[in-house]
């Protein structure tokens, strides 16, 4: 990767040496705390699935019920792996026992710990193994099918209904689209459960449900094959119920996840300490079932100005990065998310577009840099927004993004339409092909606009950087530090599903991926 | 030359009714499917249609840029529109007209209500920072605001408005895919009727696609659209209580 | 689900006739100007107009961009287009038919006729090297090709025709503001006519807004749009004037 | 300006010189003949206006009377000038009683040498007094009301009907136009006479005549007041009447003409012999009215294409600027063309585009180059349309072009509606804005693909007027060298009007150019 910014590396390694502190920190005030979500999400990877009479997932009744014992902090395995131990059953008839009333986990008698443990190893293995064959699957079809060239093309149904959103994937797919995000409908992200079930109702965008993944990644295959080319398929993990999200995904052949360490603190009001241990455990599963993480800087421009607060962008991507790390994320599947924010009546904004977005390119060079398009300042003229999109493309491919979130000439008016979609996806395609190689001609004049404002855009992340190590990334939320938004330590939303580790707290999936992932040994982890 | 009672589209020759259309139809793409747009676009009374673009979009669905010329006339000299007649005063005159002819401070509270999440609509009305060079009405001394933030239930927002005796309730709605604003708009009317707190305050909207028009259809006393500044409402907020006080 | 006999535009969901229209309106633009736009969009049948952009176009002039849905429906199945239906053979079928089934060399004389001076559409047809990799006429061993080039007139064409015994005509015509075309084309087939001669040539045009629809009407033998090869038209002319000879 | 491209500054000597000979050849050839249409040219400046009773403008019956007695070598001064002395009446007067029959030029007794001479120079003194008013009079108005900045947003109208044209101009003008184009109607170029009278009835464009000129001089200048910024007015010298539309634009003050040494040849099979006169003399009143001309490159791509043909371009410009400075023509007046016409298809197509418009800047420092927008390669896609012509308008701003000819979404389709022209400027200005210092900033890899293009582009060039050096342009034009086009020396329309000088040929106007253009003394001419 070219050093056209001249940005010093020695401030870069001081920069990202201040996200490990901050992330270090972080780390530390997690380690002996679990969730609700986090054991549901062992119980779904054990196998469990499906809905109570109320509708109610059972993977909540039976957490809720351990809860409600106030057992949990043992985890929710112990007492599962027991009821199987116990009766025999698998997971899926203990938990419709359960819902029936005819169970109650923690009144069983209890086998030995190395009883459990071995069961909790097998169902670990069991567990991962499905995720591994996913993993497996995607390899083959990309070596089979091939794939897009960078950057990719990404871009959103959000008809709402699953079935529609089926139509306007397939013909995307066939319009040149490499990933296809089905975006989740207003408000799912603060549900403390996963729907259930194949849906049609939803506004602004379609219930994420494991049936629905399902569904598209079927419809996705099927026209990968079809077009030659094999087609990712992109959820949010973001919200309340981020590592049952990444588990589902894993489980379905999720591509891509947006998974953001602080979306949920700052942009939903999710508990800090929710998202945070959420975050990690989801990452996990994301970093073994190969997922890409998206990150969700982009979104602290949408309230903030893209000038004023590009250095909150950078600080935000070093200290996702270095969460990431912790959870065996590799940097090729480091989405980090950035956005073409810029006022469009700012003189030279394109300018310090280009420099911020090659800076990011070349603080991160081994990621599929996520890049947003403009939304914030899209109006109802579709003409100039469609021009807008076209110098988001155009600064797009001369920086080398991995994945393009292709902006829609409609962002100020509605969800895509059909042919938004196509008309977005050809003008990219056009300007990609247009401009291939421009990244390998242009140079910047040294110490002129674009290389000065790169340099100031690390300086001031390092900065804030500096003062966060101080005051603790926690203590610096609650004064705003990030998008103008303010969060405590106890406020927010799901603080009461977060759990104090008991000291025979048992999780057999998180040892399970800490050992697969070489965590326990290599801070620095690697993929197996 | 100019006929302002019988107004038509203007390309480049007086009333030739010229008008570009967009959209996509779920036949297969080819000869007969561009037939189809041209004779579709006919069917909305517009002759010479003019298919100028069509591209297959896959999975049996074709769009199409069509070019025709409409013949229908309007009279833009009948055309009303309801708006805010109250003139709109700037920050130091809406404070000094509530020391003057209130004489207490202005209670506001306002929330992106529902599931909505966009607070950027609200905060530029309200935040001490403002916007486009306004500032908020958190800022203006004779003003207490209470800015509640996004995905406020109207339930809470009319707990909170009883709880400080709001002059003013400021709703904002910015999803309005499916009409999902309009339901949540009226119940938000109908809860305070059904407590016969309505008439206790002033009860506004906005949002980029709201306007004063639908905002009064939906029992609301004023609504407002993009590009609202914080003096826009307030002058508003502050003359009409004037007004009630009068009334009375 | 999809019933082809009612069809409708889509936009994300099944028959919600989604449509995007542009235009300007010769009056002052402000609140009025946009609502004039939304009853105009109304007065085409289109329901929940929303004008989503509206800018001064200065002069007493305003521009919209709306998004409307369409309640017409249309039945794609009874569409029919009258489509050219003799094969498109290659260069090298094209030269065996001529040698085998005319037996003589085929005569073509084509022109960009009028003031009409575009020259890149009839020489996309008949130039030596073509147009997107497919020789035009002129290379074809089996015809004699005549490019007369632009801003020819009708009478000279018609000579020309006369002098060479053109088996036939291929006339195109590029500009088409205010329907200019039209009467230079109907003029040729008029002289033809008038001259007796029409029987004795195949009369083709062609043109980006031109089509075989119109082209019958006009009285043209065929007529090509936008993106026609020379091996189509080449495959038309053999296929016709061995129909011919067949039925004589 | 800098040198981006590393163009080696001897070759572009080179091809400059060869270009200077090609130039100094056509010269040799041109100079002992005049044309029907430099001669009614010089009635116009005298003062003669009007048409007879069948609608032919009088200079065409005044040049026509003296051609049928087979008297035009002469030239039509002498004639008229003796008519003047003889009668004792004005240009007008003598112009209407020729028309109606009643006076016969070359029957009347012929005053002295010295006496025709003498009256000769006192009008081309008050002709060119007129035009140099009407020069003072831009100047004042520049000074006063300002202009817009650079690249010029130049657009067109072209309804048909001036007065539709002027409602369209000074919408053009409020929308931020710099420049005013309106378009001919088609077929004008070859009508051997100028049309008369305010029109209402072209295709495609409007009639140049002196009266639509008038009334859209009147109209930008009063839009121009309102918006407080100086609007252009541009219109066509070139075709069958070329001389005589550079004088009409002198005097009703145009601000830029179309006015290409070989287009007519090339584009309207105009002859030759013809158009190299024609444009001689034209060039040298557009030079002292301080008229920016524009030469036609672009139109060779509409034929050839962008890539193949770059390098005939850069020879066309290169024997443009040589042939114009014969006439006297300052660098700041020549606005030479080139275009915006890759194939959207290719790779790296806007690679090469950018380094062909920096190429074009850099060998031509102080032209206001006219840049034109892509044509050929627009499509009914009206939004995809909207997208080239972004990426049009970026490398215009990036390599400081001084015109910019806006494209219109709607190219392919018609000539531009009222809104096309404003979603064009806005657009323009946006970018223009948004990128403004880009070309301050961007430099190009040394022996990459961008500086590798441009130096081969100028490399064939020098190569091609070397060719055409040899053989003469007159034979290169007949092999077909520009535009894929051949023409012949003898052929083409209009050849019947060029008349061969006799040795007592007179044209006080031209003597009186000559003189104040000081091209008799440097062939390098300056403006007074
Ligand atoms: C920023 C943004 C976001 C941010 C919001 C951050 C935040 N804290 O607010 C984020 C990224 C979180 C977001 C999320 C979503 N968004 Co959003 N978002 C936008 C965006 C880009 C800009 C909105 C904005 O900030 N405008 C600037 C402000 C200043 O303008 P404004 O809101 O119109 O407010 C002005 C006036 O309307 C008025 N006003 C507004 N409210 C009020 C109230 C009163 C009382 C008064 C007097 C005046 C007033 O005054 C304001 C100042 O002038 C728009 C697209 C666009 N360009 O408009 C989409 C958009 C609004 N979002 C949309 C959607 C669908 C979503 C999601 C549902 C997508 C998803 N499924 O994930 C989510 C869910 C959020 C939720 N639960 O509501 C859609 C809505 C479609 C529709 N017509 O319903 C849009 C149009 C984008 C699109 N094309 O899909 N979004
Ligand atoms: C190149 C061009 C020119 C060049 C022409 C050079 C030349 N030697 O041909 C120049 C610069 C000289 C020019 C001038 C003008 N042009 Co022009 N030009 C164009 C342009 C950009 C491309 C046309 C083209 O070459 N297309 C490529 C060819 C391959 O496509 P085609 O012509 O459609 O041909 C294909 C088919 O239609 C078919 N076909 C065509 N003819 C025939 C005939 C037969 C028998 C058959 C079988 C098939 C066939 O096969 C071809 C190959 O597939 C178009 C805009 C556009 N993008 O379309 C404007 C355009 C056509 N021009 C236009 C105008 C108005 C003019 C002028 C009148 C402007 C002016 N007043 O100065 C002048 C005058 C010319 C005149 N007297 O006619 C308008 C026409 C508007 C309208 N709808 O009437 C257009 C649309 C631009 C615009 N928006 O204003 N133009
Ligand atoms: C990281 C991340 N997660 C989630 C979302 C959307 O989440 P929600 O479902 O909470 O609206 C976004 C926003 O686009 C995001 O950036
Ligand atoms: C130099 C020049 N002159 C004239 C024209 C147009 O001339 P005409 O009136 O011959 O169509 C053009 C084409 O755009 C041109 O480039």
């Amino acid at each position: 990767m070219a050093n056209k910014l001249g940005l010093d590396q020695a401030k870069i390694d001081r920069a990202r040496k201040l996200a490990g502190q901050i992330a270090d920190d972080v780390m530390g005030s997690i380690a002996d705390k679990t969730t609700v979500a986090m054991e549901r999400t062992v119980l779904r990877l054990f196998g469990l699935d499906g809905v109570n009479e109320e509708g109610i997932p059972l993977p909540n009744v039976l957490v809720d019920a351990v809860v409600k014992k106030g057992k949990l902090e043992r985890g929710i395995s112990a007492w599962v792996l027991n009821a199987m131990l116990q009766t025999g059953m698998g997971i899926q008839e203990i938990g419709e026992l359960v819902a029936a009333g005819e169970l109650e986990l923690t009144q069983l008698p209890l086998a030995s710990d190395k009883e459990i443990r071995d069961r909790g190893a097998k169902e670990a293995q069991r567990a991962l193994d499905r995720v591994r064959q996913s993993r497996e699957a995607r390899n083959e079809r990309l070596l089979s099918l091939g794939e897009g060239s960078k950057p990719y093309v990404y871009v959103i149904v959000a008809t709402g209904n699953i079935y529609e959103d089926v139509i306007q994937a397939k013909a995307a797919a066939r319009q040149g689209a490499d990933i296809i995000a089905v975006i989740r409908t207003t408000g799912q992200s603060l549900l403390d459960y996963v729907p259930y079930g194949a849906t049609t109702e939803g506004f602004g965008g379609t219930y994420a449900t494991q049936a629905n993944f399902r569904i598209m990644r079927a419809a996705l295959d099927e026209v990968g094959e079809e077009v030659g080319r094999y087609i990712r398929l992109c959820n949010y993990a973001s919200g309340l119920c981020m590592p049952e999200m990444a588990a589902m995904g894993a489980m379905e052949r999720l591509d891509v996840m947006l998974n953001d360490a602080l979306y949920g603190i700052l942009f939903r009001d999710i508990n800090m300490q929710r998202t945070l241990i959420d975050q990690h455990f989801s990452r996990m599963i994301n970093a073994y079932a190969g997922i890409i993480i998206n990150t969700g800087e982009d979104n602290y421009l949408t309230t903030a100005d893209a000038v004023a607060a590009a250095h909150t962008v950078l600080a935000s991507q070093l200290i996702n990065e270095q969460l990431a790390k912790h959870s065996g994320l590799p940097d090729e599947q480091m989405g980090l998310g950035h956005a073409f924010e810029m006022n469009p009546a700012i003189e030279d904004g394109f300018l310090w577009e280009w420099a911020q977005a090659e800076m990011a390119r070349e603080i991160f060079p081994n990621a599929p840099l996520k890049y947003m398009p403009p939304t914030k300042h899209m109006t109802g003229d579709i003409f100039l927004g469609h021009v807008q999109d076209a110098l988001f493309n155009l600064i797009g491919v001369a920086t080398g993004q991995g994945i393009q979130l292709l902006g829609m000439m409609t962002e100020a008016i509605h969800t895509p339409l059909l042919h938004d979609r196509q008309l977005a996806i050809e003008s990219a395609r056009y300007i990609f092909n247009n401009a291939r190689h421009l990244q390998d001609e242009v140079q910047f004049k040294q110490d002129g606009r674009m290389v000065k404002r790169a340099r100031q855009v690390l300086d001031e992340a390092t900065e804030t950087m500096a003062g966060i190590v101080q005051k603790g990334l926690f203590h610096a939320l609650s004064e705003g530090v990030f998008a103008d938004v303010k969060r405590t330590w106890e406020g927010g939303k799901g603080r009461h599903g977060v759990v104090q580790r008991a000291p025979e707290y048992y999780n057999p999936i998180e040892e399970e991926l800490v050992r697969r992932l070489s965590l326990g040994t290599a801070k620095e982890a690697v993929v197996e | 030359m100019k006929d302002l009672r019988h107004v038509r589209p203007y390309g480049d020759t007086w009333n030739d009714g010229m008008m570009q259309l967009s959209f996509s139809l779920p036949i297969p793409f080819g000869e007969e499917a561009k037939e189809t747009a041209r004779q579709y676009v006919a069917k909305l009374g517009l002759i010479e249609p003019q298919v100028v673009h069509g591209v297959d979009l896959g999975e049996e669905m074709s769009f199409f840029i069509v070019y025709a010329k409409a013949t229908h006339t309007i009279d833009f000299t009948s055309i009303t529109v309801p708006k805010i007649e109250t003139p709109v005063m700037d920050f130091y005159e809406i404070n000094r007209f509530i020391k003057e002819r209130i004489g207490r401070k202005v209670v506001v509270v306002g929330a992106c209500t529902g599931t909505d999440a966009h607070t950027v609509g609200i905060d530029a009305i309200m935040n001490m920072k403002g916007y486009a060079g306004e500032y908020g009405l958190e800022r203006y001394p004779e003003i207490e605001a209470y800015n509640m933030g996004s995905q406020v239930s109207n339930e809470a927002l009319i707990r909170r408005a009883m709880e400080v005796r709001a002059d003013a309730l400021l709703v904002s709605q910015v999803v309005t895919q499916k009409d999902v604003h309009i339901p949540n708009l009226t119940e938000l009317v109908d809860m305070l009727e059904a407590q016969g707190i309505r008439e206790r305050m002033i009860v506004i909207c906005g949002g980029p696609r709201l306007n004063h028009e639908l905002a009064l259809e939906l029992g609301y006393d004023a609504g407002f659209g993009a590009g609202t500044l914080a003096p826009d409402v307030a002058s508003f907020i502050v003359h009409e209580m004037d007004k009630r006080t009068q009334e009375k």
